[in-house]
């Protein structure tokens, strides 16, 4: 299986795992600069689940997102210059400012919303994968959440109703073992999320979410079997966060020791061994690829620096696609 | 136009299937839909004529609210049936924080056309969990809209106009008035969101009202008229967007107001209202706004303390008196 | 096991289960005869649950109970009168008349309350088994639920919570095979409630919920794993809703032969059955249990219609403890 | 009595503390709440002073708040901690079905005592899903109490109060004011509920507000007196129950009213004020109340729009001068 990929899927893997890495950690550096407000959650360390399930989707299908979706929005094809500007809160963010980190969605391209409620993502992935059903689609579903999330109710209904109606979603948990400042040992009664599985007459599958090919094949199977309407799967992903919870976490629940041995877990340098060894990543292939990043993240920064903040009555927009508009307008609000 | 007499019931199985029939993107779901047609039968006759497009569910509604929406930013039009109005409890994430915000959040770039309906309201002896009217929390959630009908012609025109409308719209209607009869055209007709309508014109009173509150105005009304006062009666029928400017006429006009509804008074949609006219229009008023509805306690089951907690003709018609007492 | 039941014990098994019978018979015909306002929802047929799990609780044990009440109710020690003064909506009723049938409850006894929502027992008994292990008794919790609860959220959330804490909660699903008018094979993704206990490490059972010795056995386990700190069981008892979901139900979505086969599975006379072939039922006894029971049954019936309606403004007591009744009282409400 | 300055972080760990060596009853159940003390470090020190009894909980809010009502109904008194005042949207069941009418429903047979806990609030750039300000959904659910003040002393005394309260509280703490500072006196007191206070008494014109509202109402009735208007600043601290007897003196007295709160306008707390204002008070008033708060949006996230859409001082200012402009 994995030896089945071509040369070229295995570079797009590394490269879309590079391009994940050097968004975020640019926006690690501009949000310490004080250039982003609001609050981050940066998934640098769990890039291969985000790079590993977008590479064996269609742009047409969709995915619902997180609180900490950057890797999983710019996987699917998001534009990183509208990413960045949003952040920045400018008019030329995907949200025209109105989002923020924890609030980009961009439905050309599938992206239905990362999400500030945790697991909020659950019951509009069921929601789409219906409509897929309805509409007699081949479109897949990836429904993206936490190991934290994982206990919330919303999990449990939407689990059950995509089995029932064996809809076409891929429910995929990046298990980087904390919610926050609380492990995943503690909260939740399971050691494996995808043991929950059977509790929905569902495959449940556990991978090592630092190697990429594994989780591509994963999901490439998973992804299969809700094209042939055969229903969902929930995939776990284990992985690492790198970086606090959010942007400044003191991180006072964790030691740094086992930070740093985590980070030996490296996904993208693991990747890159293997396609060295393989002869798929020479030198210079990589340095154009880093160079290549390098310029399109740091045109986004430009985008973002030099687009206008929207204008204050522009919050008034927005609200309502029908006539309402005006009326919100005129009324007391 | 002809007229028929439809029951509420009737009205609003009559405008899902006008809509369905016109529009493949239109479905129903929910629990126990199905077998019975709904609780009520308002979607009797749906299920055989659109297999498959009225989905029951299992009890999730959580899942069932949420799943609307993500059928909504998906190119479909869900018509979401919460069984029971007090259960809004459990999807109040989705529809407040997901339905409501998602267009804004994401700069418009998506419209999220979806009906989310419940059945409200006490009478039944049904208690505290199946008797509540919470409209009122979704008129202070920006992003719904909200609607409360009560005659079959505004229920059939406006389900169909939310069915259509873009937005995500809180369909509320009072369990009492299902079997409720009234003329409705054969021929097809939406009616606007926003836009109430002058059940009685007169000059001596504003009623200011909305869903059951309706028939009881118009049961004052009536009493008021044989004692030589000559009430007008306003139904609202969409709660937000609200037809001030219908408001603002009925003030300027009689200066004297009542806002009734079902709901507990405090914190209410009455609260709204009243505190909007004498913002704007203090000078047009010849005595205080009275509030009528619920007492605050949650519903009782003992049918003596239900009609006690609950307003009545008898509530619309004391405030009324209290109304018109007041000379300047 | 079943072998070491004491003579009275199983005889105090039959007493309950008829009870139950009677009570509810009763309230049907009253219901019928429209003496009891709102709405009602009986378990005729299911009274092997409430029966085998109450036998083996103590009377400071708690219970949440559901819309579908009455029988754990009265099997934990609640008594009728009181009940059915609540039914007719009477000022000795054990609510004064402001709960009615779904909302009952007897807070001397451990019955925390029957529930209009349903599933809205799940996150009480969490808190009640968390209580007990901060006060450090050895009491119990029993947590009544559907098998169309089952698919509700905090179900979720309340196992996983009640197996990282070791609380002692026995979750009693009682599967009757419908909820309301959907059937339990289309709502529910797993075959069996209890094969999604190991998703929470908990044990999960399933047994003949018409064989009240084998409810009671489980029960007895069960109780027994969570008094002893070592934390939650999923208990399932297969059963059958012999009357529609509310009284005036129309039913379109079984048969009637379908009812009919499944009253052959009559709990009651199981164990009469079995009583007879130990010689534990004589004919006198039986007589005598029968007996008593009506004369109860009709002393509540008598209790409750003799009993007043609470005056109107009794609606305005019973919401605060504090001393804002007054003020709840004199405000605008 | 001697006093010091405890930032509002502090003065709420504090009533925690003496309130957990009082009664062994009260524990305190949430997310994230030993590692770092709580979200804004409300609870630091206590994991480590009453071991067992502050306890971190999975991401399950639902369950969480209905945790917390089993344990108020067996015993125990939680503080319950919601993380965030958007995420109540996921508990209302628990809160608004269940906490606020067990009592009720079931005859008076138990108490609650049960403390909801949330920062709420806008400013931080936190956009749509934690930012609200929610308060105006439970004071319209009859059984609950509501409260939210914004001073050191006063969330030390209202903490501790609603602590031993007999009756389910949620209770709201602005996200902005955790870092002020504010005199506490070291000796023990208590604030009861339902009792609004005079932060500034002037005879021109009233504001009533609370939580963030009062700093914002504080600062223009500074640049308000600058200016020669003398403004009264009422706190009211909780908003159920409400200390009418204190709106109504203020009303009395000044003539002309602002109500001002950072919630959105339509349907908040200043609706039900103002229109019981006019239906009680009508003849007191000079002006109409006018109200100020946020607009019908969502938060927004960027800077410039967040600023234009909730209120600040100058809106507090903007109101006043309208409600002095105006001569009957
Ligand atoms: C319903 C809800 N509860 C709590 C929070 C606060 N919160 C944001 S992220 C987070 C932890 C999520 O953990 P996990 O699902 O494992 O995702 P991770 O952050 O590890 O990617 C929490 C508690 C929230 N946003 N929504
Ligand atoms: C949250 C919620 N959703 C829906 C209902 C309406 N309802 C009442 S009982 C019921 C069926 C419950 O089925 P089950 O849990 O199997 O219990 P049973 O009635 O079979 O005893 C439904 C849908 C409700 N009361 N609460
Ligand atoms: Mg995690
Ligand atoms: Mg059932």
């Amino acid at each position: 299986m994995k030896g089945s990929l071509k040369a070229d899927e295995m570079v797009g893997l590394y490269r879309t795992m590079c391009r994940i890495r050097a968004f975020e950690t640019k926006v690690q550096e501009l949000f310490a600069a004080n250039l982003i407000p609001g609050f981050v959650h940066l998934s640098i360390g769990e890039e291969a689940v985000a790079a590993g399930i977008s590479s064996v989707l269609k742009p047409d299908d969709y995915i619902t997102s997180t609180h900490r979706g950057h890797g999983h929005v710019l996987a699917k094809g998001a534009d990183p210059r509208r990413m960045m500007a949003e952040l920045f809160g400018k008019r030329t963010g995907y949200c025209k400012g109105k989002g923020g980190s924890m609030h980009i969605a961009d439905f050309s391209v599938g992206v239905l919303g990362a999400n500030g409620v945790v697991a909020g993502g659950f019951p509009i992935a069921v929601g789409a994968g219906l409509s897929c059903k309805l509409r007699g689609t081949d479109q897949v579903v990836v429904c993206y959440f936490g190991d934290g999330a994982s206990n919330r109710g919303p999990v449990h209904e939407a689990m059950n109703m995509a089995s029932i109606w064996k809809l076409p979603i891929l429910f995929a948990c990046e298990n980087n073992q904390y919610a926050s400042t609380t492990a995943m040992s503690y909260s939740t009664s399971v050691g494996r999320i995808a043991l929950r599985a059977p509790g929905y007459s569902m495959p449940g599958v556990t991978v090592d979410g630092n190697d990429v090919l594994a989780v591509r094949e994963a999901a490439q199977q998973a992804v299969a079997r809700a094209r042939a309407g055969q229903g969902p799967t929930l995939l776990e992903a284990l992985t690492y966060r790198w970086r606090g919870h959010f942007e400044g976490d003191p991180q006072r629940y964790r030691t740094k020791e086992e930070v740093e041995e985590a980070k030996e877990k490296d996904p993208i340098l693991r990747l890159a061994a293997t396609l060295r060894k393989k002869k798929l990543l020479s030198r210079e292939l990589e340095e154009r690829i880093q160079r290549e990043i390098q310029e399109e993240i740091e045109g986004a920064v430009r985008f973002a620096q030099e687009s206008p903040y929207p204008e204050p009555e522009e919050a008034l927009e927005d609200l309502y696609a029908g006539d309402v508009a005006q009326a919100a307008k005129g009324g007391l609000s | 136009m002809s007229l028929r007499e439809l029951t509420n019931t009737e009205a609003m199985a009559e405008a899902l299937k006008e809509e369905m029939s016109l529009d493949p993107s239109v479905f129903i779901v929910g629990e126990d839909l199905v077998a019975h047609g709904g609780i009520f039968g308002q979607f009797r006759g749906l299920p055989e004529a659109f297999p498959g497009r009225v989905i029951d569910t299992p009890i999730s509604e959580t899942c069932i609210a949420g799943a609307g929406l993500g059928a909504a930013l998906t190119g479909m039009r869900p018509f979401v049936d919460l069984h029971f109005a007090d259960f809004v409890t459990t999807a109040m994430d989705e529809i407040a924080n997901q339905a409501a915000k998602i267009r804004y959040m994401f700069g418009g770039q998506v419209k999220v056309p979806m009906v989310i309906w419940a059945p409200d309201g006490a009478g039944l002896s049904a208690a505290a969990h199946h008797s509540q009217s919470l409209e009122a929390w979704f008129v202070h959630t920006p992003g719904l809209k909200v609607v409360s009908p009560c005659l079959p012609y505004d229920v059939k025109g406006l389900i169909k106009t939310a069915i259509r409308d873009d937005d995500p719209v809180v369909f509320f209607m009072h369990k009492k008035i299902f079997g409720h009869r009234g003329p409705v055209p054969e021929e097809e007709y939406l009616i606007p969101l926003g836009q109430a309508d002058l059940k009685r014109e007169g000059s001596d009173l504003a009623i200011i009202t909305y869903s059951i509150m309706l028939l009881h105005a118009m049961e004052a009304a009536q009493e008021l008229a044989s004692e030589g006062v000559n009430a007008e009666v306003l139904d609202l029928r969409s709660l937000w967007p609200l037809d001030w400017e219908a408001i603002a006429k009925s003030v300027s006009k009689t200066h004297r107001v009542v806002v009734a509804h079902e709901a507990c008074i405090t914190g209410g949609m009455g609260a709204e209202i009243a505190a909007r006219i004498q913002e704007e229009l203090l000078d047009e008023l010849d005595a205080p706004v009275v509030r009528v509805g619920a007492r605050r306690v949650p519903h009782p089951f003992s049918p003596p303390l239900e009609r006690f907690v609950i307003p009545g003709p008898h509530s619309v018609l004391e405030a009324a008196r209290k109304v018109l007492e007041k000379q300047f």
